[in-house]
């Protein structure tokens, strides 16, 4: 638990002429929850995305358990063992859910010198893997845009933890579920968290970080504010680090201070 | 505890009526097409069937044709799965099929030489359709219709430059004897053919050189390559890993990019793999007629498309069926030829074909709805 | 009674020269008590008229009657129907020695670089040294042979003077006056048909060089008789399709019923129609003529 | 304060098999925030679609200030007063800032016998209204795709209140916003509540409900579970009404207690 | 309290840099198109100057081409503004020509009446494309794309029903001193030519039948239709309430019809825009040229699309420019005629069109992720 699964280091990144990222530095313990904070545009998904290869830091440098890498792309990332689970773009609606489950890394057989998808282990796997995260498909072969969207988050987070992610990513899975839907989500979370694996959690929840996170960043406009243990802060303190720390005392006053 | 939760909700939905165990297994994305080509084969078996449309000459007639519209059609099918279309298939077809004879005929290399030029030449623009698709984040729908321009307008100055004319005929016998030719415009299957003659199930040729030959020579090489292909594709997108990639890039790109599928390459290999497909239509085309002209292939690429949509996919891509869309060239054909058997004046052909597009797609719309609950 | 004979043409499905052919064999079943389907490629593609021809052969007609739109392609389906004993006889374009060569009883018709080299000889006649010719369906082999035995007749290169004009009247015509803005040293305009040959008069009238122009055209319509008993178009060059659609017909009903066929060949063209005998040719034009 | 704007009886829903609304029966005040709460699925937004004219009920009743209604198409309750909010559909990111506030409801000049859209008249109001709620455009020809979440919700609010409705319906507006903006939406929310205004509010986020609501109905299943009094009601009870009511003391018991 | 807090965000954004005004004002849809058109204009001034291509003869040339397409081009941009498009332009075109002369020249009756059937049929044609499209919710390029083919079998299939022939002649004779047909057929302004010609500005005439007459005879009425089209499509669009509503429904429709606009009558309102613009050019073209044929307007609505891309409209709605249009059916009738003058190869037209169709798109979709922010 001591040592970094991952460490990025003063990553900056730009598009264009708008500096999302400017010095960011982070870093992932095994099975712990750390808590991805800050206001829309932050650049909260941008930094993700740096971690998990769709983008390339302009400057800055990633560790690896203590070796530097570069990802060119998720595919690299994937390999290295950090899986990510986007909100909208989790899963793909009209294809099955073992295709979904699969998706990249779809198991093979020979067969001669071709190799086929393996349906049957994967819809077996499928099956198992969904029942253990107490979903129960009426057939693997059921499209994912039958599913809810809280069932479609837990398929993507049980095919990451199933692939061996020692560093698993998720972007504000929780903000279009239901009070059900989300606890499923946290308690998913917190499942997966036992297990050793690193967690990076964005939300723009107070209540949800502090249920499950071990640590918290908040971002502030491509900076860090920086990072606290569990029970070094309260959550209002959060909350003000989160809305830039101006003003919002006011704004709560009046609307009794439980936004 | 949160498995017992969750778990409990899909089984206890009483808001939803259940689909019966039977409907389930029907219901899959090439049912609309099935049905179509059980109606239409009932319909002309019901007022063609002493026309000849179904005696062996018949078959092979309306076999060749459908075989045709599905080579392009496999092509067309797995691109479009893979979420995008190509609009430069006629094009392509008149331009790989110009390029083997100006090769062979004009400039008097051996017909394999030319042949493979043709197929390199097409995959390269295949490619590049892809590239520029990807590069420039351009719908295809524009970036190919440039290419049906260009590549149409190339075919025809070429051909008209090099040997002022826009059918450049004698490929036939420039490719004697090549080691690669006869696989594009060759029968097989002769020997059968003849003993089934000689049992008389298959008529032979009463007058000329060819008489006492069975009418039928043999199955063209043309519909070996339309089954080859259809097994192809239906084996790589349904079993492998790959035609997951393809589904998955069609369904959504982003998503599929950030697990890891490669999109790009994805797409760009369809674009390719679509070109390969037009030239095997264009080589057997120029192989078995013995010429190639500059408008060969006009609007072939939405015969192409028809045929993928009457089979049941969808033309945003991710869903979709390459059996499907071989049914839909089947379709395709048997109508195109059934109507000239049934003696319809030809001009209606395109009514028909217009009405069966709406109603297929119509029927099509209603099944994948049911499948991927899509609304 | 009741033969049934399929005529196949290379041409697509709105190209209104096929119409006269058309009501030729109209006329010649009415007459002859047979049937005649007409059955042609929708887009032009020779390569479909293949498949036609194929499929005609299945459905076993009493007899055949193509065109050899291009030999290559042609040959293989027309020489197994032949072979399956089907009188097959040839119209239209083509020649006579391809006919024979397929087996065909005869060919009725008239080669299509041959009526283009006539078109240019009249025109050498005229004095024409630089010429144009309206190209409207250019991805057609038989539209460069026309151009090219012209441009040969007056022993010219055709380069550019072949222009690819689309099927569009504006843009043919627009293109025609652009093409003689350009190149005003131009006295001889020839047009493969009355879709180009419309918008060419059209072009002419605009720019005042109506009859100032030596000017030949394929095919007739009424516009095109017009123009030449108005002395802008000096011929039209007539195949006569009437007859390529009705004698093949008439002959190969004899042939069914009586066995009887003639040994030769038949030239339906070409005849040129000029002021001097446009006053017969003008009443039917677009429909028997 | 006393009569309901807008009252709905036992709605009923069904979308061919699916029995979406099984009877709900909701009614707003004017003045009031009446919070909409339920799992994913329970049919809020098929219901607040019914009230703002998108589905016709399969059953049961509209009553506007007393009156039955019926409505035909959206532009029918926009007519009669009832402005609702999409989260995703606020706002058409394309079309610039005035545009999209004054569409279908465009300002017409008269010019002889034609009509034109009234652009000097739309613009100063859209500059005005946008910074009474504290956004400065740059220009009114900005497109609506340049400005920020928070933003388009507050554009789309201020656009129902400027056009005098009786009834705001706001589905999740804050699901996807960090706590600044969604203070800022809340804040706007208090303001347009101040003015006599009924809203209705649909959020997953027990706090933001509380925070601003008056009353708060509970859907489940298609079947309203109780409405009930700001201060007869604690954040938790409400939670475990929006989950259904079972199980769920466990699951949070294993969290923390604070979802 | 609130007010000041997000007041304040926009205005002290750090993280992005400002634009120049200057760089601001330039920056609109049609931006892409103005630069084409700049560009076009000096290509040809620069290799075609001395060839008449822009004397007063040779601009009304590429003038009367240009019109052609920005006609039909009107009616695709509003329609796809409006987020459909329609592949049935040409089949619509084919088709009213050889109804307005069945009804004038085969039925005989008067033209104005042949006119007004034509326009009444082609809207509500297009009324059932878009009601096809809202009803089945499917893609408009398949609703279309079946239509293409049902007009045009329709139209080949009844002129051969009723007159045995696939063109029909003798148009303008029978709308001679018609009080309707004038509008479509005409040339206006003669007599200002005339003084021009007096003037010497405009060439006369030096030989034949109509020798001392000025080159050009006037303006003929198609590009009058032009620019009645253009100015109305571009007001409607930006000026009017109805405008507002087609960038809605073609930027989302389900946003729009949330608050209150009709989508559906806007959509099914262009689908007929689309058809009347279809028979506008149908009309001029058989009152001009006296005929009609079945083949009229083949990939016209290609044309049509390409314009309209060009001029910077998003093919999937919502974003676009009539003016824009219009300048791409300038540029677009430009080329093909400035080729003609320069003495290019007429096959390569297409080539060149494909190219200037691939850049044009690459330009405007820079621009516009300018403008919307858009990713
Ligand atoms: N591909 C891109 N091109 C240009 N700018 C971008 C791109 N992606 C993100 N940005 C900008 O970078 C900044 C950070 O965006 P990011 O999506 O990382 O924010 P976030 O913290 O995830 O916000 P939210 O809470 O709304 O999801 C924003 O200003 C955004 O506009
Ligand atoms: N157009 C439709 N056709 C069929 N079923 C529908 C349709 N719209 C909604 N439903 C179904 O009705 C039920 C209620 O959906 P609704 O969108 O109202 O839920 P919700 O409470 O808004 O959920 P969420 O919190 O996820 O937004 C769901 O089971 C949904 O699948
Ligand atoms: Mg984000
Ligand atoms: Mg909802």
């Amino acid at each position: 638990m001591s040592d970094n699964l991952i460490e990025l280091v003063d990553i900056e990144k730009h598009f264009g002429p708008v500096i999302a990222l400017n010095g960011v530095s982070v870093s992932v313990k095994a099975g712990e929850c750390h808590c991805l904070l800050g206001d829309n545009g932050a650049g909260k998904s941008t930094f993700i995305k740096t971690m998990s290869g769709v983008h390339k830091p302009t400057k800055g440098k990633i560790l690896m358990e203590g070796k530097e890498v570069s990802f060119n792309s998720p595919r690299d990332a994937m390999e290295a063992g950090i899986a990510t689970v986007y909100q909208d773009l989790a899963m793909i609606p009209l294809m099955s859910v073992t295709r979904n489950f699969w998706m990249g890394r779809e198991p093979q057989r020979r067969f001669g010198p071709f190799k086929f998808f393996d349906f049957s282990e994967a819809n077996e796997v499928t099956m198992t893997e969904m029942a253990k995260m107490g979903i129960h498909l009426r057939s693997p072969d059921q499209a994912v845009g039958t599913l809810s969207g809280g069932e479609r988050q837990t398929v993507a987070i049980s095919r990451a933890v199933f692939f061996g992610a020692k560093v698993l990513i998720l972007d504000e899975p929780t903000s279009a579920l239901g009070v059900r839907q989300t606890s499923n989500v946290l308690a998913t979370i917190d499942k997966v968290r036992q297990k050793g694996i690193g967690v990076v959690f964005i939300t723009h929840n107070v209540r949800h970080a502090m249920a499950v996170g071990d640590r918290f960043t908040v971002l502030n406009r491509g900076k860090t504010l920086g990072t606290a243990e569990r029970g070094d802060i309260k959550a209002e303190e959060l909350q003000d680090l989160m809305a830039g720390g101006q003003e919002l005392a006011e704004l709560e006053g009046s609307l009794g201070g439980t936004i | 505890m949160a498995e017992t939760q969750s778990a409990a909700a899909p089984r206890k939905d009483e808001r939803i009526r259940e689909m019966s165990p039977m409907r389930k297994a029907l219901i899959r994305p090439e049912l609309g097409a099935i049905c179509g080509t059980i109606l239409v084969f009932m319909f002309f078996l019901g007022i063609a069937s002493d026309s000849g449309m179904f005696a062996p000459e018949g078959i092979i007639n309306w076999g060749t044709v459908s075989a045709q519209f599905a080579i392009i059609a496999v092509g067309a099918c797995l691109l479009m799965i893979a979420g995008e279309f190509d609009l430069s298939v006629g094009s392509m077809i008149g331009f790989s099929g110009v390029i083997i004879a100006l090769f062979t005929v004009q400039w008097g290399f051996p017909a394999w030489f030319g042949i493979l030029v043709a197929f390199a030449m097409a995959l390269a623009i295949g490619g590049l359709n892809g590239y520029l698709v990807i590069k420039t984040g351009l719908p295809s729908f524009i970036v190919t219709l440039a290419f049906l321009y260009i590549l149409r307008g190339l075919t025809i100055f070429i051909s008209i430059a090099t040997t002022r004319k826009t059918i450049i005929g004698g490929v036939r016998e420039a490719a004697e004897g090549d080691p690669i030719a006869w696989l594009f415009g060759g029968k097989v299957f002769s020997g059968l053919f003849v003993w089934l003659a000689d049992l008389g199930i298959v008529g032979k040729f009463v007058a000329g050189p060819k008489a006492g030959l069975p009418v039928v020579e043999g199955i063209p090489m043309l519909m070996i390559w339309a089954i080859i292909l259809i097994v192809f594709g239906h084996v790589l997108l349904t079993r492998t890993r790959f035609g997951n990639w393809i589904f998955a890039a069609g369904g959504d790109a982003q998503a599929a990019r950030y697990v890891g599928v490669p999109v790009n390459r994805v797409k760009i290999l369809m674009f390719m793999f679509s070109a390969f497909c037009a030239t095997i239509f264009a080589t057997c085309q120029v192989m078995e007629f013995g010429s190639a002209a500059a408008d060969r292939g006009l609007l072939k690429e939405f015969e192409a498309i028809i045929s993928v949509v009457i089979g049941g996919a969808l033309l945003t891509g991710g869903y979709g069926s390459v059996v499907g869309a071989a049914l839909g060239a089947l379709i395709f054909g048997v109508v195109q030829q059934g109507l000239f058997f049934a003696g319809v004046e030809s001009s209606l052909f395109r009514v028909f074909l217009g009405v069966i597009l709406l109603l297929a797609v119509i029927l099509n719309t209603y099944i994948r709805r049911m499948i991927t609950g899509e609304r | 009674d009741g033969e049934r004979f399929v005529l196949v043409s290379h041409a697509p499905d709105s190209d209104s020269w096929w119409n006269t052919i058309k009501n030729a064999i109209t006329v010649a079943g009415g007459q002859m008590g047979v049937e005649v389907e007409y059955r042609n490629p929708p887009t032009g593609d020779l390569a479909d008229m293949a498949r036609i021809i194929e499929q005609a052969a299945a459905s076993n007609p009493n007899g055949i009657i193509a065109t050899i739109a291009d030999y290559d392609v042609l040959s293989g389906p027309l020489s197994n129907a032949v072979a399956k004993g089907i009188p097959v006889i040839t119209i239209n374009s083509g020649t006579e020695e391809q006919s024979k060569k397929i087996g065909a009883l005869m060919h009725v018709g008239q080669p299509e670089y041959d009526a283009g080299k006539g078109a240019g000889e009249k025109a050498k006649a005229a004095g024409v040294t630089s010429f144009l010719c309206v190209n409207h369906y250019i991805t057609n082999p038989a539209s460069v042979e026309r151009c090219q035995g012209y441009a040969d007749a007056l022993g010219v290169e055709l380069g550019g003077q072949m222009i690819d004009s689309g099927q569009d009247p504006a843009e043919i015509k627009s293109k025609v006056m652009a093409y003689l803005q350009g190149n005003p040293d131009t006295n001889g305009v020839l047009t493969l048909g009355p879709t180009s040959a419309h918008p060419t008069l059209a072009a002419l009238e605009d720019m005042g060089k109506s009859g100032t122009i030596h000017f030949g055209t394929f095919d007739l319509s009424g516009e095109i008789a017009e123009a030449i008993k108005g002395d802008v178009i000096a011929f039209a060059i007539d195949q006569q399709p009437y007859l390529q659609g009705y004698l093949p017909v008439v002959i190969l009903t004899n042939l069914a019923r009586y066995g009887v066929v003639p040994g030769n060949s038949i030239n339906s063209g070409p005849g040129f129609v000029t002021k001097g005998n446009i006053a017969l040719v003008e009443k039917y034009a677009g429909e028997y003529r």
